[in-house]
């Protein structure tokens, strides 16, 4: 059941198309793969995705609901978590804080009950505890745990990736969008990253949708690939598929060109 | 000494980052050298590393210019030894208008009555270029920002030229032209490092290549040589060991 | 832990070992000594007015020079207050209660004034003349807060009074800067004009930090007003000036003793000043009774290098002068009592500010505490000088 | 281990026996603070106590703004004056008790706060510091012109009176200034601790990422500006009756600065550093203006001003001073004195986890 | 109408030295006024103590202005540039108290007088108005100052340098140019154009505060006019010196002051980043 869907979506930066038409489905639970050169438009589909863009045409439906126009909290409410490729953590929060503002939609601690907070018996204590045992749950599920009460902003790259999936998770997303999650890693983190991506997927039963350039990766653990270039999409479908399809490789390798093989 | 520029080591991080984890290489002299790899593999880390791009970098290792070295050196100084490099978002002046900007090119250099007759020849070379003199660099398409971008970077005369992904985001026309143009300067006897993702031209054009990933090199040698080495595409296309269709040619 | 326990009593006994008991006579006098506090800005916007505390302190050290009072001499505390009423409260309780205060004199600035005024007087300390003619002061009047600095309520009076009845002008403008001193110019002169059956032609708001006066000289000249009342400070005066002389504007300018200081504004209005009638609360420092040679004489022995001998430095001796006097009469056997009682009696003392008188309290009557109830009003000629047009006038 | 983790220690006041054992200490010596002062030191400290106690209570909200959402406000000194207003007139003019005219003022700060919150959403760097200084600026404007407020001539604030007690001493009003800057730190610390606080950091270090986690920026970036607003009304308040008399410029663009100066200087973010800037530049700003009576420093500097500046304007050092703790501290310590106690602290628990291995 | 237009000159310069600063090092230089003011003082010490006759004196304070804001640049904003906006502001409202701080330990409070060859009281009759010679001179020079800049970039080899430094440090620094004196320049310009500003302030009102007020509404011109563009703050602080002095003239004296800062406030509303400057998206 394609339970996200996205239809002929348009964006111009300065009369250059960064997405041209784009359009795609992604079933319930699946591991939806975009894949493409530098500049083929990947990250902005996901700004529009989330709300960052607003797109110029086209519709993106989550269970239905048009998330176009919407914005990112907004967005966020509706079940729709997301990384960045440049990590974009709180980095002076500790890793546990980073988990909790994933749960941030799911408290109510206000000004005041918060402010005045007075013991564990309070609503905001019994609120925090509450979730600080949820996200201690993915803490250990993503095996954080030695570095739970540390500043995120000096933890190791590859840990930093780990958290900023965790606090995707935190949010119980129905869509997690995650952009070149093993960026900056050597192969074995990579391998780590996936596994952990393949865990969480099925623990949580969310539908991943995934930038990766690394594409044993990408063709390893992908139900669809999308391939783009200049903003438009150039193949869809298995891994396999895609690497029959010849525009694939003339997108990354280049086309072939008779004059070229000339000289 | 054959090589220009020879890299011995060279370690460098990027934030949190190991992005090259050690790389050696030599760029001969006269060469085009193409370092190809996916994204994330550290290529254009290094040329920046090269032009001293990033603070405290490298970490570890020895660049050599003519066998001089040159790490540590401020950006400035390494472009005023004659190295050129065209950034991957090619860092036009877009409010400059574009003979400003070849004119900025040509700072470091002295003789500044060469500069109008190395103004003519670019014009020669590029009439689009010509016919936008007054035109402000920002107006320009994708791939006329490209190829100003590049000329820029000849303007100063340099012994090596880096190119930082000259192809991306530009249509087929626009690459083969772009190609066109490196063929041109390498026959005038300028040292070019080329990062290219587009493996098929780049190696087409290049004397050698070199291959990183994850930080390292991971192969390297005559630029023939790789042409027919299968691992290559598997590599960018994720296949497994496969046969694979040679290129038609 | 253990540690910790052990800093703590450490600290704990320090605190004990520090105790010791001060006890007091009458504060702020020994034998051999009476401690007298002053406040004034020496930074900040009004730091102009700085130098009244540092007039104040040159007539101590003459004092002192000759031997003190009754065998006393004046220890002078002043402080920086940067015209900021928090920082003269602190001030003021650090120095009265560390070093315990005799009495205060001076003090520029209304704001300032107020925020200590409650607390020197739940203390019973004496403060003689204040720096400010403002009617807080007064009203209600305090049993011992002396104030000697004519009301500017008076000095509106009189000048309107002067341009009315002498000068024969009938069209008067004011100019009067947005606050206490202001407001009080204003509403002497519009009593003083409605005894004439006159009204303002023209009411001209300027704010403090103003930098632009080309707008309020051009609604002054737009009223046509044949006289201007100044109650603005100094530097905004010489600006309407200025401004009203590039538009061919040449009404009477009169102004306040607050812009008496004639050499100066001659000086920075670069001849403007010619001209213009203000009032005096004393003598010109350039006026040549015996007691101002001999202030000069101060002046030239224990000034620092650089201070300029003018209206607010010599205000800073005249302000001093009633408590020096009072001091003097109260004797070896001298109490804060004994002081307002000798100030109470004070009448028509002269020293270089205009004639003071007090009288016994009275919670009723404001002007027991208005020491001075006089000025005089002057015009300034040629390079600053000062010619004298009326001899003291008494206002109500 | 991880699994019998109660997590609520990461919120609890006290972590540890130590810290409620240090709390006590601190307690009590706050508390018996002016009967040590008044015994064995000068009544007059407890004046610059109190001093201290407003402009901490200040620093803390403008801290929540500034330092933890990361917004720029270059007129805090004009949601003082509101507060401070706003409770001189409601207790003096029309008679309301204390404590309900100081929530109700600094309730009016906050609503300013608001308002001004809201021109902020789409305002950054310049645009914002120029934008919260008009505001600064103008406000005492208003204020000077309102009869009823006093106009320029300034306001007396009535006797404090809280129920059956009439605060006049220092000592007296002390205990309520303390226990309210104390309550402001625990209340913000609380803030920060729970869910507005992370959505304000988390505005702060990444507003794309925090609206990404359901944060509404434009809800949280007011409701930043309203608290602080709220706390700066507080404090205004309790000003009013520091000095017993307000006037309009005392609330000018050097007093924002002041506050900016405190935070930066105490350590952007973190709230025992907005105390520690409060503390120290107070008694600075209290103790800088004779410069000329310190000891050594002040003859060296009579001579000095006498040959080559003039002695006329030597307090101004106490503006280079400032000037120079503020310039160093953003060169050297862009943390402030919390970046140096931390630094310290790690320093120390290196050395001892050293001498425990050694 | 012209009275704000007067006003609006000595402001205009002022926005535009905070321009010229604001515009390649994206920091907003609070401690501006103070570099004029440190440089109209060391005018009139020069002409005052050392008796240096007025044509020798101008030469040397520009010369002074300028080797101010090489200074500041090379010994502070040079170490500071990591800082967040907001540190900057710190960074320059810190200097602007130590020059303010050192002129007033110098000179006092009082007021000089500068001996300037040009009177701010002899005026001419312009249709309906008088305009003073200061005010005229002061008015050419708003419009010197900037077709003195608009030929510097548009014509010099530096300011072509300058203009691409502002545009693209990296990119600048890839052609070779050192970008740390390009930067130390600017401030020296900038305070240059300030040094300016202030001897032209300097005949009406000279003691330490005299820059403030040009200052903030400078700074408000400046915002009003986008802060990156020269012709937008000379716009802008015209704009704002016109409407508060017809404010002043029409409804209330006493907010004049303050309406310039409430209009900006509504300004920034509408156009959040200035009238002058375009709105692009930031891209993440």
């Amino acid at each position: 059941m394609a339970f996200f869907r996205v239809e002929e979506l348009s964006m111009w930066f300065g009369g250059l198309a960064a997405l041209d038409g784009v359009g795609f489905e992604i079933l319930q639970g699946s591991i939806f793969s975009v894949i493409g050169p530098n500049g083929a438009g990947k990250t902005t589909l996901f700004n529009c995705i989330n709300g960052i863009y607003k797109p110029a045409s086209g519709s993106i439906l989550l269970n239905g609901r048009e998330l176009t126009g919407q914005k990112p909290h907004a967005i966020a409410k509706l079940g729709v978590a997301r990384t960045f490729q440049n990590i974009e953590l709180f980095s002076q929060m500790t890793l546990m804080e980073n988990l909790m503002l994933g749960r941030h939609l799911f408290m109510k601690t206000g000004l005041f009950r918060g402010g005045f907070m007075w013991g564990r018996k309070s609503f905001a204590g019994r609120e925090e505890v509450l979730h600080r045992k949820k996200a201690g749950e993915l803490i250990e599920l993503l095996e954080l745990q030695e570095y739970r009460g540390r500043p995120v902003g000096a933890l190791p790259y590859g840990i930093q990736k780990r958290v900023e999936l965790g606090r995707a998770l935190a949010m119980e997303p129905k869509l997690i969008l995650l952009d070149e999650p093993c960026a900056g890693m050597n192969a074995e983190e990579r391998r780590d990253m996936i596994m952990r991506i393949k865990t969480v997927k099925e623990a949580l039963g969310a539908a991943v949708f995934l930038i990766e350039h690394d594409m044993a990766i990408v063709m390893d653990i992908s139900d669809q690939v999308l391939v783009m270039n200049f903003g438009k999409p150039v193949a869809q479908g298995t891994p396999g598929q895609v690497q029959a399809h010849p525009e694939v490789a003339a997108a990354y390798l280049g086309e072939d060109d008779p004059d070229e093989c000339l000289a | 000494m054959n090589a220009s520029l020879e890299l011995k080591d060279v370690q460098t991080g990027y934030g949190l980052i190991q992005a090259v984890r050690g790389a050696s290489f030599a760029v001969r002299r006269g060469s085009v050298t193409a370092l190809l790899g996916n994204n994330g593999a550290g290529k254009s880390t290094l040329l920046k590393t090269v032009m001293g791009l990033i603070p405290g970098q490298p970490q570890k290792g020895e660049i050599l210019l003519d066998g001089e070295r040159i790490n540590g050196m401020d950006t400035e100084s390494i472009v005023r030894l004659g190295v050129s490099y065209v950034p991957e978002n090619r860092a036009v002046f877009h409010q400059l208008s574009v003979q400003d900007n070849l004119i900025m090119g040509a700072h470091v250099r002295k003789d500044r009555r060469a500069l109008k007759t190395d103004l003519e020849r670019i014009y020669e070379f590029f009439p689009i270029l010509a016919d936008r003199v007054n035109q402000p660099a920002g107006t320009l398409s994708g791939g006329e920002q490209q190829m100003l971008a590049i000329s820029r970077a000849m303007m100063s005369r340099p012994r090596l030229l880096l190119l930082d992904e000259p192809s991306l985001g530009l249509s087929p026309f626009l690459v083969r032209k772009i190609f066109h143009i490196i063929r041109i300067i390498r026959n005038q006897g300028v040292t070019i490092l080329l990062v290219e993702q587009n493996v098929r031209k780049a190696l087409a054009i290049a004397d050698y290549a070199l291959v990183m990933e994850s930080g390292r090199l991971v192969s390297a040698g005559p630029s023939t040589d790789l042409k027919n080495d299968p691992r290559i595409k598997d590599f960018y296309l994720g296949l497994n060991i496969r046969e694979t269709q040679e290129p038609s040619c | 832990m253990r540690t910790h326990i052990l800093l703590a009593s450490f600290a704990l006994f320090f605190l004990i070992a520090c105790m010791g008991f001060p006890a007091f006579a009458e504060e702020g006098v020994t034998d051999t000594e009476i401690h007298i506090g002053q406040w004034g800005p020496q930074t900040g916007p009004a730091a102009a007015w700085g130098s009244v505390a540092r007039g104040t302190g040159v007539l101590f050290e003459m004092i002192n020079e000759k031997g003190g009072i009754h065998g006393r001499k004046i220890i002078y505390h002043t402080f920086n207050d940067a015209y900021n009423p928090a920082q003269t409260l602190a001030g003021v309780k650090q120095l009265q209660e560390s070093v315990g205060i005799f009495a205060w004199v001076g003090g520029v600035g209304t704001a300032p004034g107020m925020a200590v005024k409650d607390y020197l007087m739940e203390r019973k300390v004496p403060w003689i003349s204040p720096a400010s003619g403002s009617m807080h002061w007064i009203d209600p009047p305090q049993k011992y807060l002396f104030a000697t600095y004519p009301l500017y309520k008076m000095e509106a009076k009189a000048l309107c009074r002067y341009s009315v009845e002498i000068l024969g002008k009938n069209r008067i403008a004011i100019a009067y800067q947005n606050d206490d001193y202001g407001a009080n110019g204003l509403k002497g002169a519009k009593e003083e004009l409605a005894k004439h059956g006159l009204t303002l032609v023209a009411q001209v708001p300027v704010d403090t930090g103003e930098g632009d006066l080309r707008p309020h000289a051009a609604k002054l000249k737009q009223s046509d007003a044949d006289t201007v009342l100044l109650w603005v400070a100094p530097k905004h005066a010489i600006a309407l000036l200025g401004a009203a002389k590039a538009m061919k504007y040449d009404p009477q300018w009169m102004s306040t003793s607050t812009c008496s200081d004639y050499p100066y504004l001659y000086d920075i209005s670069k001849g403007l000043w010619e001209g213009v009638i203000t009032t005096f609360f004393g003598d010109g420092p350039d006026s040549f009774g015996p007691l101002m040679r001999e202030y000069k004489a101060a002046y030239d022995k224990f000034a620092a290098p650089g201070e300029r001998w003018g209206t607010f430095f010599t205000a800073g001796f005249g302000f001093a002068e009633p408590l020096v006097e009072a001091l003097h009469r109260c004797g070896r056997d001298l109490s804060r009592e004994r002081l307002v009682e000798e100030l109470e009696k004070l009448q028509y003392f002269r020293g270089v500010m205009g004639r003071i008188s007090f009288a016994p309290f009275d919670p009723d009557d404001p002007m027991c505490r208005q020491g001075q109830t006089e000025v005089f009003i002057a015009k300034c000629v040629e390079d600053g000088d000062m010619v004298q047009l009326t001899d003291w006038l008494k206002i109500d | 281990m991880d699994m019998e983790r109660d997590h609520y220690e990461d919120v609890a006041f006290f972590t540890s026996r130590l810290g409620v054992f240090w709390f006590v200490i601190l307690a009590s010596g706050l508390l018996l603070f002016p009967f040590i002062a008044s015994n064995y030191l000068k009544t007059y400290y407890i004046y610059v106590a109190n001093c201290i106690a407003v402009n901490v209570i200040a620093a803390i909200g403008l801290n929540l703004l500034v330092g933890c959402t990361g917004q720029i406000s270059l007129g805090h000194a004009g949601f003082f004056a509101a507060g401070a207003y706003a409770t001189a007139a409601l207790t003096g003019k029309l008679g309301a008790p204390f404590l309900p005219a100081l929530l109700i003022a600094a309730s009016l700060s906050a609503l300013l706060g608001f308002l001004l919150g809201l021109p902020a959403l789409r305002l950054e760097g310049p645009y914002l510091s120029i934008a919260t200084l008009g505001f600064g600026l103008t406000i005492t404007q208003i204020i000077g012109k309102i009869q009823y407020l006093g106009a320029r001539q300034g306001l007396h604030a009535p006797d404090l009176v809280i129920g059956p007690f009439n605060l006049n001493s220092d000592a007296e009003k002390y205990y309520l200034f303390a226990a309210m800057a104390f309550a402001a730190c625990l209340f913000a610390r609380n803030l920060m601790k729970t869910r507005v606080g992370r959505a304000f950091i988390a505005i702060r270090d990444s507003d794309v990422a925090a609206s990404t986690m359901g944060v509404n920026l434009m809800i949280y970036k007011t409701l930043a500006f309203a608290v602080s607003a709220f706390f700066a009304g507080l404090a205004g308040g309790l000003y009013a009756f520091v000095l017993g008399y307000i006037q309009p410029d005392t609330f000018n663009l050097l007093m924002s600065i002041m506050f900016l100066a405190m935070i930066v200087v105490g350590g952007l973010g973190s709230i025992s550093g907005a105390v520690a800037g409060a503390v120290l530049l107070t008694w600075l700003d209290l103790t800088l203006r004779n410069v000329l009576d310190v000891p050594v420093l002040g003859d060296w500097l009579k001579s000095l001003s006498q040959s080559y500046f003039s002695i006329t304007g030597v307090s101004n050092i106490q503006y280079i001073v400032f000037g120079s703790i503020m310039v160093l501290i953003m060169l050297f310590e862009p943390l402030g004195l919390h970046g140096i106690w931390l630094r310290t602290r790690q320093y120390w628990k290196a050395r001892s986890d050293r001498g425990r291995r050694g | 109408m012209l009275n704000g237009v007067a006003a609006g000159s000595g402001y205009a310069l002022m926005g535009i030295a905070m321009v010229i600063i604001y515009k390649t090092s994206e920091v907003v230089n609070f401690a501006q006024g103070e570099m004029a003011l440190a440089s109209v003082f060391f005018t009139y010490l020069i002409l005052q103590n050392y008796g240096i006759p007025f044509v020798y004196a101008m030469p040397l304070a520009a010369l002074f202005a300028v080797f101010v804001g090489c200074v500041l640049e090379f010994a502070v904003l040079r170490r500071a540039r990591r800082q967040t906006t907001l540190g900057m502001i710190i960074v320059t409202i810190g200097l602007e108290m130590i020059l303010m701080g050192l002129v007033s330990w110098k000179f006092g409070a009082d007021h000089k007088v500068m001996p300037f060859p040009i009177t701010e009281f002899d005026s001419i009759w312009l249709g309906g108005f008088y305009v003073t010679t200061l005010e005229a001179v002061t008015f050419s020079v708003v419009w010197a100052v900037m077709l003195g800049l608009f030929v510097f970039y548009r014509y010099t080899r530096l300011g072509l340098i300058m203009k691409a430094t502002q545009q693209n440090r990296s990119a600048a620094k890839l052609m070779g140019v050192r970008t740390n004196r390009v930067l130390m320049f600017t401030w020296g310009l900038s305070s240059l154009v300030g040094c300016i500003a202030g001897l032209l302030l300097a005949p009406r009102s000279m003691e330490p505060f005299m820059m403030w007020d040009p200052m903030l509404k400078g700074f408000a011109g400046a915002v009003v006019g986008g802060m990156t563009s020269i012709p937008g703050a000379v716009f802008g602080a015209y704009f704002i010196g016109v409407v508060e002095n017809l404010f002043g003239r029409y409804a209330s004296m006493e907010f004049k002051s303050a309406v310039a800062f409430a209009l900006i406030v509504i300004v920034l509303c509408v156009k959040p980043s200035g009238i002058f400057s375009r709105h692009y998206v930031k891209k993440v």
